[in-house]
């Protein structure tokens, strides 16, 4: 990606800093760098001078799309940078009736995966300083000289079982696609969990979930929550108690990855967000998984026009119960 | 806090024996909210609805919980008690003592506990009920009955006598439908055409009944009492109000097509009536066919017309209209039996269906009433008739019986010996069913005096050898394997419903069976109501039948039809879904799982900083909903819920029984 | 409140929540009821409209506040009298069923269950089978509030 | 004769060896006027599952027809049932041949001229359907 | 177009002539077929008892030798032994278990079985193919016998419509012959009856032959060698002009316009080169 990084980024810069200036968007969805050279932030570009804090590289993980929800009131027209995982989340938000289609404009970014800080210490066994990227090698700099690494080994979690890296929709392509790629491993977790005995697993969840400071930053993360006010936040009926203790951590949890039921576009934006670790992609999978077993395979996201599978039935659906 | 009343009814020692009743009055008092408690031997009784009348008054009770039996019992005697002291019915709350407690268990040991927590969790839900009102509705006082053959039009006029005007819409450009077809009828063979077109003509100039033929039902809205419907009226290229039916257009036509109402057996012109006694006596031109459509010239009709009725320019028309009730009645179509290769229907010109070979009797069909080979135009001396092609079979066809083919079949073999003395007629058969009034008699006649041979089994294989076609097949009864020379074959291919039976369903908001013949909401008590208030089926729609039963059901679809329109107004639904709509974000996933389409997207306007933002919502039509709370438990947010079932309520009932294990 | 009821509130009783819908199920019961067929007070039921009326949130609250097993039962699949909600219950309870497997509850905790209003023996039969399932399980401990039963 | 199908070995392994059930059976004939081979039967295929219904194993197991139908199939395929008799009669065959001493067929049975002219697949087919 | 290719027993003996004529025209056609290494017989009959799993280990092996590239056979038998066993490999997991684990080898029921009449028709197409004829069959009458195991189970063969198949008649059709329909295309021919009871296969070939003749055939085709057996040796000497049996193979290379002289040197070529390889 570095190797074309400042010709791809000029291309980016162009087709939309035409259409905002064109006046065909009023405002474009970016990243720009944080504070550190690892991080990427949310830019909300208004002008020419805005555009050019734009950046693309390694760490744009952040998914833009859930952003559209607070622009579209503000603004009339709204660019968004999208890649694999924020296009399937802006379709989510398009079959929820939270966004306007045609007042969105959507660029196209087919992502390789983005890299992760961690890994890149991990992997340098120290702190690294910088990276330099060549033909799917990373070269991590480090106060002690170089490292070198696969791409593929410092990728970010979300990104390592991702299978759609290439915007499913888009307006305009702005670069060339990745293709569709395989995740062996995706369930590969979820299939050891199921092995354990129900006692096994429910230590597994009381201990994971004992972190949980619920300050809900997975919620914020999600594309599929957009609910005005959620469910832990009501008051009558009160369905989500305050106590910091197993049963309302599993409240909150297995209610939240039941909420993404058939819904969930497996961006990983929850675990990504979450501060103490929490393997949510676990809950929010296997639901996935056991829902494409029983009625049939559906990737949410990949097309907004496909009801969702706890949206529809068949009269000969199966069942999970021990009676069929 | 509420100020609730409860009430223990001992049912003589049907409750009373098992749950005592001092203990559970005493437990009763310490339940939030509650005020007073009291009891009565049989509080179904008069004397024990005024008990709770005045305790209501005496004590201002807000809420009652009674401890009786099943709600599904007595919960509107109580509530009607209720409404009469003053208090909105829906604050009144049954726990069901009896038949879930004192009846299923033991001794007062395991039933007084279980009482008192069934008790609290009433008591619990109660706190919470708010007063409802259920919805009142008008009643539009007209009917529509889809379909224009015997079932649609005995319907319409039964519906029509009573006083109601109807209209009956017809996709054909007659309606007859295809008793129209028929030549006889079983078992008295009296001429179809006999006692079917008086009907037809009695419906055409009925004050009450509205004919529009040649036309569609394109959509349906609303509910019972007020279903606004869009009817296609597809254009007829001729004006029915200069027609007069004098026949010189379709006489004088050049071009030709396949006559549907002769299934494919004759010709008809382009301009066409389907058949000679048609009604209305108006036809239509078949835009694919007739040559001034197709090429631009021709434009006989137009010039020999003499009241100048054809109007190349007509154009389809929605009507649109208000309906009170509906009644369908769609009939039924014939399978189609050329997947059955070892019959080969659809390669030799005299093997037939039961139907095709019907219109060989008839006088104004394909030959003239002449029975005879399409191949060689012969009067056949052999006729073989298959039963069950298609019926009864699981794996290629339809696994129900046809119900009338036996019966068509014993029919057409009678008046084949009538016309044809010299003829012998073969029927291969599994089962001769024959439950009916007069039908057993018929069919014996069939054997016994028309010499029709029973042969009990199926045929393998039918192949042309010279001028014949051999049937091959087994007789199971003696063991033997027969093979019949024969001049014709005819196949009783299965009655199957409409294809397009599905389409109509979602449009008008009824369901269909895994055969696609219409549902009816309950197989014994609600033979001609369906899911959807207000919407009626009758006749081959719902389930093959035959014409006595048809008519049996029409006139009940009828009935309920003018049942509904006959009130003044119809109480709907209490229990109804209701949204937040501060709450709700508009996902709209509470639309698609709403059996009965009675929410919607709503658009509403909302402050936003300066100035306002426009967003969507869902919205209820109360009408409409049932009460099913579909919506209410995919709704992430609780924005919808459910009225008199409330998440509230639910959740209070659940902590209430938890509470004491 | 007297001892004796105090006594068989002792804990040592398993706790069945039963939702059940109005139309088949619920009468099912009443038809359970009228034929006299015993089955253990164990199970409490609550009536819901339809089968497709359960929120799972409905099913955790009663695993909170103490119930040792939960069952849902509805109309058959193509008997629901609302033409459809059970089809989506079935759906929505199934993945709910396996989720809640996942975070460790013993498939036991949770069932489902098709009884028309005409099987007051099958209804008798699934409310025994379901108390002798969960009594061999012994009680549970997976997401209860301890402090639900302080209250008390 | 006894007529009976309680607890019939036969058919619990025929129901769980070949899917099918006797049970399913209305005796339409269908199989029997399909067979190209009903000639040389004592039995009519229907009547086989006819006594397959009624328990007959003993008169099954002396009769011609199991081992004059050839497995073409066609009964199967037009069963109106669903039902595939070939299977059925597979059955019917191999609990014969899995009793001892009960080969129907052995290459001791072919005429040095019939061995010579035979294809290959007739001499497997053969030995595999008659033989265990 | 690349194919693996299983020939079978009898097509090493008694039939190989439809594989040297199918091997011709293959090559002919531009299809390569690429026999198996090591093969064992199919088993002649698919078995009918899912318990008897030892009929099913030579067909598995077969097919997962095939390393999930399109295996073609040629004799109808071996493509249905082929076709079903696949099925129940596919449908019946315990079965499924029981055979790989015996056979110490990965199999779940993947890969294309095919027929080589289903390679003309869906990977080649009979237009091609009509275009590829040189000396079309013009004025040749010919009936197509399709017999059983090509057709039924038609959910698990899914070779053509049972009742009313048309692939051999389109087959017949693109090599420029004239088609003749006979009621009894569909019939068995008596199959293995003709070893244990003649009489029987006697009756039914002189129905196929009959209504073939009746019908104006002056040939049948068929893609079974045991068939072709039946309806040579079962016919009955009635003094008539006798309808001729090939397989289809053997017309389609006449359509080819391949010598018989040159089809045989082929085949000598290949099993030459075959042998040097081994």
């Amino acid at each position: 990606m570095a190797e074309n990084n400042v010709e791809n980024l000029k291309k980016i810069r162009e087709a939309v800093s035409q259409d905002l200036l064109g006046g065909r968007i009023d405002l474009l969805l970016g990243w720009e760098k944080g504070h550190y050279w690892w991080q990427s932030r949310p830019l909300f570009a208004r002008t020419e001078e805005d555009l050019e804090k734009l950046t693309w590289d390694s760490f744009c993980a952040i998914n833009l799309s859930r952003y559209l929800l607070d622009e579209l009131k503000d603004f009339q027209k709204v660019g968004v940078l999208v890649k694999g995982c924020d296009a399937r989340a802006f379709n989510r938000l398009l079959q929820d009736n939270m966004v306007v289609r045609d007042r969105v404009t959507l660029y196209g970014l087919p992502c390789p995966g983005m890299l992760d800080y961690d890994r890149l210490a991990e992997v340098a066994e120290a702190a690294p300083e910088g990276i330099i990227e060549q033909n799917g090698k990373v070269t991590i700099k480090t106060a002690d000289g170089e490292k070198s690494a696969d791409r593929d080994d410092l990728l970010a979690d979300k990104c390592r079982d991702c299978i759609y890296p290439d915007p499913v929709v888009y307006d305009q392509l702005l670069l060339s696609p990745v293709g569709k790629k395989e995740a062996p491993e995706k369930f590969t977790a979820i299939e050891k969990l199921e092995e354990m005995s129900a006692e096994e697993r429910y230590s597994y969840w009381e201990k994971e979930l004992s972190r949980c400071l619920r300050c809900y930053a997975c919620r914020q993360a999600c594309p599929f929550c957009s609910c005005r006010e959620c469910f832990v936040e009501q008051q009558n009926p009160r369905w989500q108690g305050r106590a910091y203790q197993a049963s309302e951590n599993f409240m909150f949890h297995l209610v939240r990855a039941y909420h993404g039921a058939g819904r969930c576009i497996d961006c990983g934006e929850c675990e990504r967000a979450c501060p103490v670790d929490i393997p949510l992609q676990e809950l929010n999978r296997k639901l996935t998984k056991d829902i494409n077993q029983l009625y049939g395979d559906y990737e949410a996201g990949l097309d907004a026009e496909l009801e969702p599978p706890l949206l529809t039935y068949r009269p000969d659906d199966p069942a999970a119960f021990s009676e069929k | 806090m509420p100020r609730t009343g409860v009430f223990l009814c001992h049912c003589g020692s049907n409750i009373a024996g098992t749950v005592n009743i001092d203990q559970t009055i005493e437990a009763s008092r310490n339940f939030p909210g509650v005020v007073h408690v009291d009891e009565y031997r049989y509080l179904c009784s008069e004397m024990g609805q005024d008990i709770i009348k005045k305790a209501i008054e005496d004590n201002n009770l807000d809420r009652v919980v009674v401890g009786t039996c099943s709600p599904r019992m007595h919960e509107n005697t109580f509530r009607k008690a209720a409404a009469e002291a003053g208090l909105n019915p829906y604050l009144l709350e049954v726990a069901n003592i009896r038949e879930h407690c004192s009846w299923v268990h033991k001794d007062m040991e395991e039933g007084t506990p279980k009482a008192i927590a069934l008790l609290r969790a009433a008591a619990a839900k109660v706190a919470l009920n708010e007063a409802l009102e259920a919805p009142k509705l008008e009643v539009e006082k007209r009917a529509l009955v889809i379909g224009g053959g015997i079932a649609g039009i005995q319907a319409a006029l039964d519906i029509a006598e009573a006083g109601y005007p109807v209209d009956i819409v017809e996709r054909e450009p007659s309606i007859g439908g295809r008793m129209a077809q028929l030549e006889k009828t079983f078992p008295t063979l009296d001429c179809s055409a006999c006692i079917l077109t008086p009907k037809m003509v009695e419906a055409a100039q009925h004050p009450n009944i509205n004919l529009i033929t040649y036309a569609e039902v394109e959509e349906v809205n609303g509910f019972v009492g007020q279903f606004d419907v869009k009817i296609k009226q597809k254009a007829r290229y001729v004006d029915p109000v200069k027609c007069t039916g004098c026949g010189i257009c379709w006489e004088k036509c050049p071009a030709k097509a396949p006559s549907e109402f002769e299934m494919g057996l004759a010709k008809r012109k382009s301009i066409y009536v389907p058949f000679a006694q048609a009604v209305p006596m108006v036809p239509v031109i078949d835009k694919e066919t007739c040559l001034y459509f197709r090429k631009g010239r021709c434009q006989i009709c137009e010039k020999e017309c003499p009241p100048q009725a054809i109007d190349y320019e007509q154009q389809d028309e929605i009507i649109e209209r208000r309906y009170g009730a509906i009644v369908v009645a769609t009939g039924f179509d014939q399978m189609d039996p050329s997947i059955y290769g070892e019959y080969g229907y659809g390669q030799h010109p005299d093997i037939l269906t039961g139907l095709e070979f019907e219109r060989l009797f008839n006088a104004s069909g394909p030959t003239g009433g002449k029975v005879v080979r399409l191949s060689d135009g012969k009067p056949p001396k052999k006729v073989v008739f298959i039963q069950c092609v298609g019926s009864r079979d699981k794996a290629r066809g339809m696994n129900y019986c046809s119900k009338i083919c036996c019966m068509f079949t014993a029919k057409q073999a009678i008046l084949l010996k009538e016309k044809l003395p010299d003829a012998k007629s073969y029927v291969f058969y599994i089962d001769v069913r024959t439950a009916g009034k007069g039908y057993e008699e018929f069919q014996r006649r069939a054997a016994e005096e028309y010499d029709v041979a029973y042969l009990r089994g199926q045929v393998g294989k039918i192949f042309p050898e010279g001028d014949h076609l051999v049937v091959h097949g087994v007789d199971s009864l003696s063991g033997k394997v027969v093979d019949i020379k024969a001049d014709m074959v005819v196949l009783s291919a299965a009655s199957i419903a409409r294809a397009d039976a599905p389409e109509l369903g979602r449009k008008i908001g009824i369901n269909t069976d895994s055969y696609n013949f219409f549902n009816e909401a309950h197989p014994k008590l609600k033979p001609v109501e369906t899911h959807t208030a207000g919407i009626f089926i009758a006749g081959a729609c719902q389930t093959p039948k035959d014409i006595p039963d048809t008519v049996a059901q029409a006139s009940a679809a009828a009935v309920k039809a003018v049942g509904l329109l006959s009130k003044e107004m119809l109480q709907g639904e209490a229990c109804t879904a209701e949204v937040d709509e501060a709450e709700c974000s508009g996902c709209l996933h509470c639309v698609a799982v709403c059996p009965y389409t009675a929410i919607d997207a709503k658009e509403i306007e909302e402050r936003y900083g300066d100035g306002t933002l426009k967003r969507t919502v869902a919205e209820v039509n109360p009408a409409l909903c049932q009460g099913c709370g579909s919506c209410s438990a995919i709704c992430r947010s609780g924005s919808i819920n459910q009225k008199g079932f409330s998440n509230e309520q639910i959740l209070a009932e659940v902590d209430a029984i938890c509470l004491q294990r | 409140m007297s001892t004796a009821v105090n006594e068989t509130s002792a804990g040592k009783e398993p706790l069945i929540v039963s939702f059940c819908c109005n139309w088949c199920s619920y009468a099912g019961g009443d038809l359970a009821g009228t034929s006299r067929m015993s089955y253990p007070a164990n199970v409490k039921v609550i009536r819901v409209p339809c089968s497709g009326r359960i929120n799972p949130m409905f099913i955790l609250r009663a695993f909170q506040r103490g119930a040792d097993g939960v069952l849902v039962a509805g109309c058959h699949p193509g008997d629901c009298h609302y033409s459809t909600g059970n089809y989506h219950g079935r759906r929505r309870l199934s993945a709910f069923k396996r989720l809640v497997e996942f975070a460790g509850f013993e498939p036991e905790r949770f069932e489902v269950r098709w009884i028309s209003s005409s099987e007051g023996d099958k209804f008798a039969e699934e409310m025994t089978a379901m108390t002798n399932k969960i009594k061999a399980l012994g009680p549970n401990r997976k997401m209860r509030d301890a402090r639900w039963q302080k209250i008390t | 004769m006894t007529a009976s199908n309680e607890g019939s070995r036969l058919i619990d392994e025929m129901k769980a060896q070949s899917g099918q059930d006797p049970a399913d059976c209305y005796q339409c004939a269908k199989c029997s006027a399909a067979c190209p081979v009903t000639a040389a039967m004592d039995l009519l295929p229907h009547q086989v599952i006819r006594y397959l219904q009624m328990g007959l194993e003993e008169e099954l197991s002396n009769s011609k027809t199991p081992w004059i139908c050839a497995s073409c199939f066609t009964c199967a395929a037009r069963c109106p049932r669903d039902l595939d008799l070939a299977r059925m009669m597979e059955g019917v065959r191999l609990t014969v041949l899995r009793k001892r001493e009960g080969n129907k067929f052995g290459p001791a049975d072919l005429t040095p001229e019939q061995l010579e002219k035979l294809p290959q697949q007739a001499l497997v087919s053969g030995f595999r359907k008659y033989n265990k | 177009m690349r194919y693996r290719y299983f020939p079978g027993c009898t097509l090493k003996g008694q039939a190989k002539n439809m594989e040297n004529t199918t091997m011709a025209a293959a090559s002919a056609l531009g299809i390569e077929l690429v026999e198996l290494e090591e093969w064992q017989c199919c088993g002649a009959v698919y078995p009918l008892y899912e318990d008897e799993l030892i009929s099913l280990l030579s067909p598995v092996r077969t097919l997962a030798a095939a390393e999930g590239e399109p295996l073609v056979s040629l004799c109808a038998a071996c493509h249905h032994v082929l076709k079903r066993a696949q099925e129940l490999m596919q449908r019946n997991e315990e079965a499924r278990d029981k055979v790989t684990d015996y056979l110490e080898i990965e199999y779940k029921g993947e890969g294309r079985v095919l027929h080589f009449l289903e390679v003309l028709r869906d990977d080649l197409g009979f237009d091609k193919l009509a275009e590829m004829i040189k000396k079309p069959l013009e004025g040749k009458k010919v009936a197509a016998y399709y017999g059983c195991l090509l057709l039924r189970p038609s959910k698990v063969m899914q070779f053509d419509d049972p009742e009313n198949p048309t692939i051999m008649e389109d087959f017949i059709k693109a090599l420029g012959a004239e088609v003749v329909k006979s009621p009894y295309r569909t019939e068995c021919c008596g199959a293995y009856l003709s070893v244990t009871e003649e009489g029987v296969a006697r009756d039914t070939v002189a129905k196929i032959l009959q209504s073939a003749r009746n019908a104006g055939a002056e040939a049948l085709i068929t893609a079974c060698p045991l068939c072709r057996y039946n309806l040579e040796n079962c016919a009955a000497d009635d003094g008539k002009e006798p309808v001729q049996v090939y397989y289809f193979s053997e017309l389609l290379a006449e359509a080819l316009g391949l010598q018989y002289k040159q089809l045989m040197a082929e085949a000598k070529e290949r099993r030459r080169v075959a042998s040097d390889s081994k």
